[in-house]
């Protein structure tokens, strides 16, 4: 269920005709639900060179096949990211392994940058899809460590040290407008650019959120609950998106898969 | 009016490796689970090449088997990671024990790099980078970027400075004789790898005739004065895959994952498929025939 | 999973036009005898549109007629002349005239000024134009270009500025309802123009399925998104030519050529071929179907 | 025999394996003649985007359906440029309305560049070419007022004003070798960058060349015969390249052809 209302809220953050840089797991499940009920006009970008895809069921990676097949074109990776630099691109998705209260991530590694606790895979893209992408939305789970006040590595931007510091680094993009855990829902103030919960996911409580927050978080004075999944929703993930249960939770215990 | 035949560029796994010495610095090709030289690298380091340094966009299968037979001293890169499987084991392992140098970008600086060469411009702008330790911390390209506003606008600017390889390494879906290159599906960051390098080595899974490269000019992504030297691979790029041709290999990768948790397991791993086989087509019987045709494409979905 | 269709952006050849204000800055596709979007341009002149600005890399047939129908106000070029017959009769006389402001570049100049549009940066770096009256005479841009170095190694660049038109007029092969074009043969600069342009239209030879475009998305120049507006206009490019649908028309372009080498029999010219025919099924009519299919390319050497 | 004799000694400037970038007339002639006789591993490129060119008989341009059909790689003017930036072309091939004593061209206008007398076609590819391939060859005809004291405008660099200021000016390029007309083929003197001629055709004298030049040429105390074109060149061109007589003069008169 964690799951569900992550995606459910990462695609209602999607708009109709929009231009989506899309990521796998969670936030390719947003944009496949977001294609199926308000947006059916949403245009899905890949890294890896794959624009307007069509997909024929999920994807393991940006790169997948089944992603390239029958796309509109089907070009470079400097193609695509270059429709980022052109300011093209809406809306773009980022995962974390670390995120600090102005929205910076750290995808890089953990202790020090030269000989690392843990070495994790680099920027990629994200980068890239942060710095430029008219907004950016940040999807991952609501833990402390994930939460920290200081980042080991600052991969990829989001206002940097608050105010005004991003748009004068030179980043042209509108930088993160949310971050979906499976908590909550946060935002940014628009002045300081601090991250603020925005509203707590069902059964969940302020107090819940900042105990996994490493950061003052702030709190505005009333919280919603995040507007939960509809039936038809979580109907279009179990049964249409993602029926295998890939990377929901599966409705039943999975049978055992054929290789 | 017909053209005389140039030199050929056919040669073999065993001589195209042969041509990359020690220490050199290296790109290759490669997108997630696809488009990767693999047969050439494990040829690599069956011939006992290392000390490489590699500038890398998406070469996660080169990297990590580079890595984890100890032939990879430093990297610039911009992601290593086995998407849908995790981070790579055997290059994660090496950078945190040390024995691999690290020095990272974002997938559009490291690539406007080989742009700039491609271009021969001595750098190219990027909008990215700007304000994050990818540009603070540097260990191995203090040099390589500068923060300098448009000459025109004043607008701030990363500048990087263009990279040349020694060689680029690339595996290709087909090239004729003279070494055209024609790739089917997404083409990756190849065309620039490929400008940019000093050399360039392209292994593909079908050769074809000149003439049928000529049929559909607007599809040859390397044209023929660019390569040096052309090598017949079929399935060059197993356990990755190529698009139209074969899909990449779940199982075969997930036994990778799991051999590349420790060293022990990940020698046992080189030993059965890199050291313990002669060539590519002892590789290839030791796959299986039956494993190879399950994971031939679709003609029509192309995967 | 199959996509919900976007809307419709098939629309008529006066549609299109109508799209184009008065005192618009284009830019408009072609090279040499091919490529031209000149039932469109035609189009506009019949329209009574005018005051245009152009940038300009090989659109030689559109300039011409714009300038022979006295609707072309300014242009920054890199070359306009109708290769094998010499220069431009209409545009030649304009600007010796007075009539037509003109500021040159070279081909790679101009082009890079829409490949920084098309990067979303404020400029790109060239090693063209240096120590040339192109640079030093610059009547209309005089603040497009700047002599920098490289903030990285110090060699002296030109920094030539994004140029972003109002729209790009593109004619192509063949395009789906949503706007994918596809482009048989060499691109040209369309990828740049449409890229640069703020409003994109484009008129095509056929109009087919998302299928067929699915199905070889390697040959796509111009994904939808870019593209507001699909025309379908066959022999759309007549004079000129269109690889493997098409040649230009020599005995037509000879006429043309006589025809503009004085106002006098220009005018006739346009009377006869554009404000004497309503429409371009009535100026095809008039070439004669006849003509139209000697024209045709033999589908084995696309010409 | 002058048109001839020029395509034969530009053919000779050619070396096997080059990459070499060729416009159309005599410049494509010469290309075709050497792929002929010494140098059939010649890549032509041409402007357009054709790469690789095996063409089947005479183009009337660069753009020409007949380049492009069978080509190695049809692309994009900015790729076949972006070639010379890299300093991957050998040589290319200009042509003149204009040029100096230090090579450079004008191919944009006659009189005042605002009001011109005569306005031209313009640079197109030729500054590029100029600025940046390895070396360049000029062909033009041999008559005074082509070969001025000033030019107009300078459209296309040679050595601007000579010594090094070519390299100053941050031109990566070779610059012109070779100035091949109707009646000698030119060089330039490597410190002072001035043209000097190298030798006269057949039949024509130091004094005639003199004539037609509008600026003092260097001449070296002995200026040899330009070697004439053999038999079997002559019938190269005649047979096989240009049997119509397009661009050469015709062996004979050419029967009236039908439209």
């Amino acid at each position: 269920m964690g799951q569900e209302i992550m995606a459910v809220a990462a695609a209602r953050e999607l708009r109709d005709n929009e231009m989506a840089f899309i990521g796998t797991g969670l936030p390719m499940i947003a944009a496949y639900l977001a294609t199926f009920t308000h947006a059916p006009g949403l245009t899905l970008i890949f890294e890896s060179g794959i624009i307007g895809a069509q997909p024929r069921g999920l994807a393991i990676g940006v790169g997948d096949f089944k992603l390239l097949s029958h796309c509109q074109k089907a070009t470079s990776l400097y193609y695509a990211l270059s429709l980022l630099q052109a300011g093209r691109v809406d809306v773009g998705f980022l995962g974390a392994a670390e995120v600090d209260q102005y929205g910076n991530i750290n995808s890089t590694a953990i202790g020090d940058y030269r000989r690392p606790t843990v070495r994790l895979p680099g920027s990629g893209g994200a980068n890239d899809i942060a710095s430029l992408a008219k907004r950016v939305i940040i999807i991952v789970g609501h833990q402390r460590r994930k939460f920290p006040a200081r980042l080991h590595y600052l991969t990829t931007p989001g206002f940097l040290d608050g105010g005004d510091s991003r748009r004068r680094a030179g980043l042209v993009g509108g930088g993160p407008s949310r971050v979906i855990t499976d908590l909550a829902v946060l935002g940014f103030e628009p002045v300081s650019k601090r991250m603020q919960l925005e509203s707590v996911h069902p059964g969940v409580t302020v107090e819940d959120v900042k105990a996994e927050t490493g950061f003052e978080l702030l709190v505005p004075s009333t919280i919603p609950e995040t507007v939960p999944p509809t039936l038809g929703e979580i109907r279009l993930l179990r049964e249409r998106i993602d029926p295998e249960g890939e990377y929901l939770a599966p409705p039943q215990p999975a049978a055992p898969k054929a290789v | 009016m017909t053209q005389v035949s140039h030199g050929q560029k056919l040669i073999s796994l065993a001589e195209a490796a042969a041509l990359v010495p020690d220490g050199a610095h290296l790109t290759i090709s490669g997108f997630a689970h696809s488009l990767a030289p693999l047969a050439l690298v494990r040829e690599l380091i069956r011939q006992g090449k290392g000390n490489f340094e590699l500038t890398s966009m998406g070469d996660c299968w080169a990297a990590d088997m580079l890595a984890g037979a100890g032939r990879l001293k430093r990297t610039r890169l911009s992601n290593y990671m086995f998407e849908g499987f995790g981070r790579c084991p055997n290059f994660s392992r090496a950078v945190e024990a040390g024995e691999v140098e690290a020095d990272d970008y974002s997938h559009f600086a490291i690539t406007s790099r080989w742009v700039a060469a491609a271009l021969g411009l001595p750098s190219m702008p990027v909008r990215v980078m700007l304000g994050t330790d990818l540009v603070r911390k540097k260990p191995l390209d203090r040099d390589a970027i500068a923060e300098a506003p448009c000459p025109l606008t004043g607008e701030p600017l990363l500048f990087v400075r263009a990279s040349r390889p020694d060689f680029a390494l690339v595996h290709a879906s087909r090239a004729d004789a003279e070494g055209n290159v024609q790739v089917f599906g997404t083409v990756s960051t190849i065309e620039e790898q490929a400008r940019a390098a000093r050399r360039v080595i392209v292994t593909v899974e079908e050769i074809v005739s000149g003439q049928t490269i000529r049929e559909q000019p607007e599809s040859t992504l390397l044209p023929g004065f660019l390569v040096e030297a052309v090598v017949h691979v079929p399935y060059g790029a197993h356990p990755a895959g190529m698009f139209r041709h074969y899909n990449f290999d779940r199982q075969h990768v997930e036994h990778y994952v799991r051999a590349g948790k420790s060293p022990e397991t990940f020698r046992q791993y080189l030993e059965a498929y890199v050291f313990g086989v002669p060539d590519h087509y002892a590789y290839l019987r030791k796959i299986g025939i039956r494993r190879l045709m399950e994971l031939r494409a679709d003609p029509w979905w192309g995967y």
